[in-house]
């Protein structure tokens, strides 16, 4: 499928597949990802597409599919996008196990894929301990909120640890993160226990927590289930310490939680507390413009980090496409991009933190691309180190 | 008669196998470089269609249960599971624990596990059957349900073994010696294969006396106890099968995802599978190809047009046009695809046909046999 | 009262019922005899509504109404003892009753519509014992017993009885008729269908005979009782040859 | 032996065992967590206020069931459009005083849901009400697909929050007995619970209207022939039923956070409670959800919450094996008769 | 000869209603026996009993010798008892052909496996089974309707294709409840004729009925229910005589 140069400039239409969990159990975080790349896509189109380095225009199409939080769907889009709309590449998709689903398909077909996701899985294989060839993920890991979180509790002279965790794939990523971590850091995980979604009342929860006796309580979940777990918290245990994971990073908790929010502590990408982030941060211009963008074009919905993830996943496949000069076949653009990302994506600032990806590491981020805060009369303050 | 109903089915057969091995060939041989989904104006791609002959064996034996033997279940899902998980953590035995190393290379052993898979799952419904099916009519579907998100949830629990809530990975394609069934193309002639032969076993079976006893069940269990039909055996039975043929489905499924996770197999599910064969039609067994069929074509054409039509996300809009699509279909066509289209073309031939058959409720007793 | 012109009615593509005409005069007892499939029950049930006829004329009591749903007709005072009972299984006997004077409690007092139930529990004393069993377990002729109350309750003009001997003990069968007999001096008109032709034609003032669809013959119950046809196929005067 | 526990003081005995049983059990796993007799009372009073909701849940499933004979899959969707509609005019910036405007939003929202219920029959089930109710239940399960999609499109993907009856504010009042805790929102819930379990008791077994609705679902034709409107009774319902799944998301709504998608579990555990309680009992529903609410937050304290819902689910499948018919059955629903 | 059903005390409560107290009779083989009584006198649930759907209070029943007492209806089929309902229970999804197939069930022993499969040897059997319950249908004149719908037959002939149903399981013994209600008078001479037939055939007949004329000239031999208890037994002179079956039943001018 090898498109040829006209005369006026103009190549082949590049298409990203792009595919997130819009509907079902993952909506809150899949919606904003795919009103991210909806106006992206806008955006593009205003520009009249992207230039390569050959001085040839092309035409990008963000072909956009919803997996309704289902793996089998989520396996169904990204064959579909990478044999039926020939993508380059594809952004996919907001939840770990369903992008797990489908890395075998990306794997096969040799074509870069980019999650939405934070699970380690999603970039290293398991049983072998190897990096995949074509997977890529953007969030922050729990793995980073794990470090600040120990650290921060060992800090303050916490000694043993609960965790509450949704028993989700977030919530498992966070129990096995925050686990490993808070061990390392010499940290006893005392209790654990889980909830599902739809909870309402943690009541077995909470006795048990009261019953191990620990002096802090982790909570590892995402909003509506996140507000309701530390107000149940809050209320049994006035004074204990809670700390989240950045699942809470968004306006909802603070809205759902109420006075139970205000003294939490947790790590946050930095576009939730942009007004936290230093001038001097190297992210900073470029979340500020996402903000900017999106509140536009969104009429003023709240910006959330996964809508964030979504950007860095785009915008990262634009600036590949942009290295490839016109002329080259699907298999020969996919093998480029892939490689672009792996090698070229170096201290590059994105919504997430600043990119430094290798061979060794698709994810290329640190525990510095989050911030750590604390929320204070339903605002979110910066909660540096130095502070504690 | 019989004889004529029996070649009927032997032609059915055949035009539906010699359709789909055309359509298979067409996406390995693509001739005048057309393929598949070329042929479906890139509505329906093979990897539906491997997906709808998956279901297609699910629904075949939900079909059993429900249309002929009149046991609802609502768990069926559950089955599915058992299937995917028991092949894809047998056959990942080595490579993930390192228990019997020496089964990495063995290209039966898979093969193995499908058959083993099958019997583990059915001994289970056999186990939970045998009391279950003691109660009748939406008792039954409940508990069903209940087993089923029972498993649902089970399944995201065993990290170890089940791989958890992110789901098992590294499940290895089937192949023959060193002939693999894999790309798509070769696995669609599996999956398809295996559909056909458990609607040839479906027919069979059903126009046997086992079927008879089934649908004698359905309408009045008294009645057919009197006829001298051990009721509770043959509901048991028909459990078993129905769970037999969701567990192969869930193993052709492992091995074609090459990843087995839960979210496939939620509560909904169970429920969409019921849809699927209700759509289809109950107590038919063509009614399940065409069913799963149905309900996966709306969703891929919504996918790829309702953008283009609408000119939104697809999202929440596909999910409303399905809804309503849903909704239209059982209005339209209450005995499902395969009943309404046949009463639909037999208006046409029937003018001076016999008595049409009074008013079926789904238990097959007639509407005012109230006592 | 009630006056059937020209219907006809069908299942499906067959014709149940054709060119049926027929009357029913205030206070009067008719009787429809027939074999069975003959389209009686058909009759009865494209009357109340719940078969609705393809073309021709019913009016009762004046009004026209062919074409309305079952339940308005019962409004307007017909009510049916239909084939196979209907009784509300899972409903106890009281409750069946209660609710056979469903459109009578709007207007009327809750005294009244008990002293009717008294009525029945009179003529029928075993269902005043089942007052609380099930509806459905009760046996074959209680449920008949409660068909025929449930009916009664409803206080109709016209009352429609499809076979309402079917299943009860000669001596009930006797109460029964001797109850129609009491209804219509009452001043309720009875349309009745009886495989029991000699105690129908007994009863009954006038009467038609259906046979695959069609009245083929209609007459006073004397007449009627006369005819040499009715005799051997319905009286069983003669020995039925085999 | 086996004869005497067959006859009905061998019943109570052995229930009566059983229960002693499951309590020994319980405080027996619960020491090993250790639990102290407080933990007990909360899990009881918080299981307490779970199983009010699915109990409200299960009566919508009763009702819709008694007089169409159709599970009505789209229960949870009526629960979620009560709380959302609610919140959304309750953020209406009407002019009156909080207390107020909060009864206006509630009223509202009551009328509003059940007005869409009635719409739901007359545009989906009547037009079908002559298929069996296989094909209806499924209908209700494209209902349900479409309402979910429409509340996330109308809604989006984040949750709300509705104040508490008592505070008119996020923080509800909290009474403090020891270390045991009560929300006041809590006593709306049982007492909202309790206003509804009698007048529906009332209504459906007292009235001749709710004699009606039952009679809709066991004998269709009968009910024609004297004189009910099944088509009406079929609308009834479902605006019933809708009405009472708002109610039910109403006061619940302070508690949780309503988001578009909370029907569904909840949808599912009330309609658990509902065959508890027998699937036509009003009473038993209540019975249903309230020990569906209870056991499985007993059952999850004293050993490990991860398993709650399989604790529920497990219960359902327990009752169903010893008591087919339900808690507080009795109607031999699950026998067939024979004539 | 022993007889080939023998009914001792037997007994069923429903909660605290006794439906059938203490009954005791004996039929011999080759009899037509009727069950009369009053309505609710448990004529039907004595079948209920017999056939097994039921289980008894207390009480033994004998046939050909075995108890049926804790066996399951299905098993009981199998031993010669076949029965028809009171309301007609047709499999209503089915043809006419195929309700008197599912009665030759037993008459087959090929299984799930051999019947998925379509092996030789359960292809030979279903073609007996046809075979079979082509003759039943013979039997009771129903055979140019077998593949039509069972019911949009009239109700008087659903009566008749039960009656085939239950003859194709062989019995030795069959019980028939009310099977003449709703039909007219020549309807029942043409039932009457039938069931001479059946007799003829060498299968033993337990009837309930309440024409009493019909019963008069067809039973050898009746047994009088009233509230579950047996009041009077005998022919049917004897029966008819009886002052108590007067009061209670047949009314004084019968
Ligand atoms: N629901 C139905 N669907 C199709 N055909 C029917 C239906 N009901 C009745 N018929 C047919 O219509 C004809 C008339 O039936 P109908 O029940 O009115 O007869 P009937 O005179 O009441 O007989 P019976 O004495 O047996 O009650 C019969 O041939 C019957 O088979
Ligand atoms: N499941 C049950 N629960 C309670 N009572 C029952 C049950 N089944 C039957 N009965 C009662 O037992 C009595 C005997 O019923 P049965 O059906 O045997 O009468 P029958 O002699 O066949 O009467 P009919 O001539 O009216 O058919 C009746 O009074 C009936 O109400
Ligand atoms: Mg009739
Ligand atoms: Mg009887």
């Amino acid at each position: 499928n090898s498109g040829t140069s006209q005369e006026t400039g103009q190549g082949v239409t590049y298409k990203i597949g792009f595919n997130s969990s819009a509907t079902g159990a993952s909506a809150s975080l899949g919606l904003p990802e795919a009103k991210t790349a909806e106006m992206i896509q806008k955006q593009i189109n205003d520009q009249g597409g992207i230039t390569g380095p050959d001085g040839v225009k092309h035409d990008v199409k963000i072909v956009i599919y919803d997996d309704e939080s289902v793996a089998d769907n989520a396996v169904s889009n990204v064959t579909r996008l990478i044999q039926e709309d020939e993508a380059v590449a594809v952004v996919s998709t907001t939840g770990s196990g369903t992008t797990i689903a489908h890395i075998p398909v990306c794997e096969e077909n040799e074509t870069p894929c980019i999650s939405m996701a934070s699970a380690q899985p999603i970039t290293v294989n398991a049983d072998t301990g190897e990096t995949y060839r074509w997977m890529f993920k953007t969030p922050q890991t729990n793995g980073h909120a794990g470090e600040w979180q120990a650290a921060y509790l060992k800090a303050t002279g916490v000694s043993s640890v609960c965790i509450l965790y949704t028993d989700d794939g977030y919530g498992k990523d966070c129990l096995a993160n925050f686990k490993a971590t808070a061990e390392a850091a010499g940290l006893e995980i005392v209790y654990e226990g889980a909830y599902a979604t739809s909870d309402t009342e943690f009541s077995a929860q909470i006795a048990q927590v009261q019953a191990s006796g620990c002096q802090a309580v982790e909570v590892g979940s995402t909003p509506p289930v996140a507000s309701l777990a530390t107000v149940a918290v809050h209320t049994a245990l006035p004074e204990i310490p809670i700390t989240l994971g950045h699942g809470v990073c968004n306006q909802a908790f603070i809205d759902t939680a109420g006075a139970a929010a205000n003294g939490t502590v947790f790590p946050c990408g930095k576009i939730t507390v942009l007004d936290q982030v230093a001038d001097s941060d190297p992210q900073k211009t470029v979340l500020q413009k996402y903000i900017d963008d999106y509140t536009a074009f969104t009429n003023g919905e709240p910006i959330s980090t996964f809508g964030g993830h979504a950007w860095d996943a785009v915008e990262m496949t634009l600036n590949a496409l942009e290295s490839l000069n016109d002329g080259m076949s699907l298999e020969e653009q996919r093998t480029a991009v892939r490689d672009y990302l792996e090698n070229q994506i170096q201290g590059w600032p994105g919504i997430g933190g600043v990119f430094t990806m290798s061979p060794a590491d698709h994810n290329g981020l640190t525990k510095e691309s989050l911030l750590f805060v604390t929320v204070e009369d339903g605002r979110w303050v910066a909660f540096p180190e130095s502070e504690w | 008669m019989k004889a004529l109903w029996a070649r009927r089915n032997l032609v059915n057969v055949i035009a539906f196998t010699v359709v789909l091995a055309a359509l298979g060939a067409v996406d390995i041989f693509r001739p005048f470089g057309l393929s598949f989904s070329a042929l479906t104006g890139r509505v329906v791609t093979l990897d539906t269609m491997i997906r709808i002959g998956i279901l297609t064996i699910v629904v075949v034996g939900l079909n059993l249960l429900m249309g002929y033997a009149g046991q609802v279940s609502l768990g069926q899902a559950g089955f599915y599971a058992l299937g995917a998980y028991f092949s894809g953590i047998l056959s990942t035995l080595a490579t993930r624990h390192t228990i019997l190393p020496g089964i990495t290379g063995l290209w039966w052993w898979p093969w193995l596990m499908i058959v083993v898979s099958m019997i583990l799952t059915g001994g289970f419904a056999y186990l939970v059957g045998k009391p279950i099916l003691r109660l009748k009519g939406n008792y039954l579907a409940m508990a069903t349900l209940g087993l089923g998100v029972i498993i649902h949830i089970l399944a995201g629990q065993f990290p170890d073994i089940t791989g958890g809530y992110d789901g098992l990975t590294g499940v290895p394609r089937l192949s023959i010696g060193s002939f693999t069934l894999w790309p798509m193309q070769r696995y669609y002639f599996l999956v398809w294969g295996a559909a056909i032969a458990v609607i040839v076993i479906s027919l069979s079976l059903v126009d046997s006396r086992i079927g008879r006893a089934l649908r004698a069940v359905h309408t009045s269990e008294v009645a057919a106890e009197a006829s001298g039909v051990d009721a509770e055996q043959y509901k048991v039975q028909a459990l078993v099968l129905s769970a037999i043929f969701a567990s192969l489905a869930g193993s052709l499924y492992a091995h074609f995802q090459g990843a087995v996770s839960p979210s496939p197999f939620s509560f909904r599910a169970s429920v969409e599978l019921v849809v699927m064969a209700a759509v289809g039609g109950l107590a038919s067994t063509w009614g399940a190809p065409f069913g799963v069929g149905l309900i996966y074509v709306v969703r891929d054409l919504l996918k790829s047009q309702l953008e283009r039509l609408l000119n939104v996300r697809s999202g929440e809009y596909e999910l409303i046009v399905y809804g309503i699509i849903l909704v239209s279909i059982m209005i339209f066509m209450p005995e499902g695809l395969t009943a309404s289209s046949v009463q639909f073309m037999q208006g046409r031939r029937r003018r001076h046909g016999n008595i049409e058959p009074q008013r079926v409720q789904s238990n097959g007793t007639v509407e005012d046999l109230g006592q | 009262m009630l006056k059937l012109e020209q219907v006809n009615a069908y299942y499906g593509r067959v014709q149940a019922l054709r060119d049926i005409s027929l009357e029913v005069s205030e206070g009067e007892i008719v009787a429809v005899i027939g074999p069975n499939g003959a389209g009686k029950s058909t009759l009865m049930n494209t009357i109340s509504g719940i078969v609705s006829a393809r073309s021709g004329q019913i009016t009762f009591a004046g009004v026209p109404i062919a074409g309305c749903r079952p339940e308005q007709i019962v409004r307007l005072g017909l009510s049916q003892v239909p084939e196979r009972r209907q009784v509300f299984s899972t409903m106890s006997v009281a409750d069946n009753l209660v609710l056979g004077a469903y459109h009578r409690y709007r207007h009327e007092h809750k005294e009244t519509i008990a002293q009717d139930m008294d009525f029945v529990f009179e003529i029928f004393p075993r269902l005043k014992d089942r007052i609380k069993q099930m509806a459905g377990t009760l046996s074959g002729g209680e449920q008949q017993m409660l068909a025929l109350g449930r009916a009664w309750m409803a206080k109709p003009k016209l009352l429609l009885m499809d076979e309402p001997s079917l299943g009860l003990a000669p001596l009930l069968v006797k109460e029964i008729l001797r109850v129609s007999g009491e209804l219509r001096n009452q001043g309720m008109t009875i349309l009745l269908v009886e495989q029991n032709a000699r105690a129908a034609l007994d009863l009954a003032d006038r009467a038609y005979v259906m046979e695959s669809g069609e009245v083929v013959l209609a007459g006073s119950a004397e007449q009627l009782t006369a005819d040499a046809r009715v005799q051997t196929a319905y009286l069983g005067r003669k020995p039925v040859s085999n | 032996m086996r004869q005497f526990f067959r006859g009905k003081i061998g019943k109570i005995v052995l229930a009566t065992g059983l229960v002693f049983a499951a309590i020994a059990l319980c405080v027996w796993l619960g020491s090993r967590q250790r639990l102290l007799p407080q933990h007990y009372v909360q899990l009881t009073l918080d299981g307490m206020r779970g199983g009010s909701i699915y109990a409200l849940m299960a009566l919508g499933f009763v009702v819709v069931y008694r007089v169409t004979g159709v599970i009505n899959f789209a229960q949870g969707e009526f629960v979620m459009l009560g709380a959302m509609l609610c919140l959304t005019i309750h953020k209406l910036p009407l002019p009156l005083p909080p207390a107020l405007k909060l009864i206006v939003a509630i009223i509202a929202a009551i009328v509003l849901a059940t007005l869409i219920g009635a719409a739901v029959e007359r545009l989906t089930i009547h037009p079908a009400r002559r298929s069996p109710p296989v094909t209806l239940t499924i209908i209700t399960v494209g209902v349900t697909i479409t309402l979910r999609a429409g509340a996330l499109l109308a809604w989006g993907a984040d949750p709300y929050v509705l104040p508490a009856f008592s505070t008119l504010a996020l923080e509800d009042h909290i009474f403090r007995f020891g270390s045991v805790i009560l929300q006041a929102q809590t006593l709306w819930i049982w007492g909202t619970l309790i206003v509804v379990l009698v007048l529906l008791y009332f209504f459906l077994e007292h009235t001749i209207m709710g004699k009606a609705l039952r009679a809709c679902a066991v004998n269709q034709r009968g009910a024609q022939l004297v004189g009910i409107n099944p088509g009406r009774m079929s609308m009834l319902s479902f605006a019933l039923a809708a009405a009472l799944g708002a109610i039910g998301g109403i006061v619940l709504g302070p508690v949780t956070r309503p988001i578009y998608d909370m029907g569904l579990m909840l949808g599912l555990k009330g309609f658990v409670a509902a065959i508890m309680g027998g699937l036509v009992s009003v009473p038993g529903a209540v019975v249903g959800g309230l020990l569906l609410g209870v056991t499985e937050n007993l059952a999850a304290g004293v050993t490990n919450p991860t398993y709650k819902s399989v604790f529920a689910f497990v219960i359902l499948i327990a009752i169903l094996l010893f008591r087919p018919q339900g808690i507080l059955g009795g109607t031999g629903q699950a026998t067939e008769e024979v004539k | 000869m022993p007889p080939i059903l023998e009914v001792k005390n037997l007994r069923k409560e429903f909660g605290g209603l006794m439906a059938v107290f203490d009954v005791s009779f004996d039929v011999q083989p080759g009899e037509i026996v009727a069950i009369i009584g009053p309505n609710g006198a448990g004529k039907t649930t004595i079948f209920n009993l017999l056939s097994g759907v039921l289980p008894p209070t207390r009480g033994d029943i004998r046939f050909d010798g075995q108890s049926l007492i804790g066996l399951k209806p299905h098993v009981i089929t199998g031993l010669g008892l076949a029965r028809t309902f009171q309301s007609v229970q047709l499999f209503g999804n089915m043809t006419v052909m195929e309700n008197v197939m599912v009665g030759c069930h037993q008459q087959a022993t090929y299984g799930l496996i051999d019947a998925a499969f379509r092996l030789p040897h359960a292809r030979r059997e279903e073609h007996h089974i046809r075979e079979r319950a082509l003759a039943q249908l013979a039997h009771v004149g129903l055979e140019s309707h077998a593949e039509e719908p069972a019911l949009s037959l009239p109700f008087g002939r659903q009566r008749l294709l039960e009656i085939a149903r239950a003859l194709a399981t062989v019995p030795h013994l069959l019980l028939l409840d009310e099977a003449g209600s709703g039909l007219n008078h020549s309807e029942k001479a043409e039932l009457e004729q039938l069931i001479r037939v059946i007799r003829a055939g060498g299968v033993t007949v337990l009837l309930v009925e309440h024409d009493i004329p019909f019963v008069m000239s067809l039973a050898d031999h009746i047994i009088v229910l009233d509230y579950g208890q047996k009041i009077a037994e005998g022919t049917p002179d004897q029966v008819q005589a009886d002052e108590r079956v007067i009061a209670a039943y047949l009314g004084q001018e019968a």
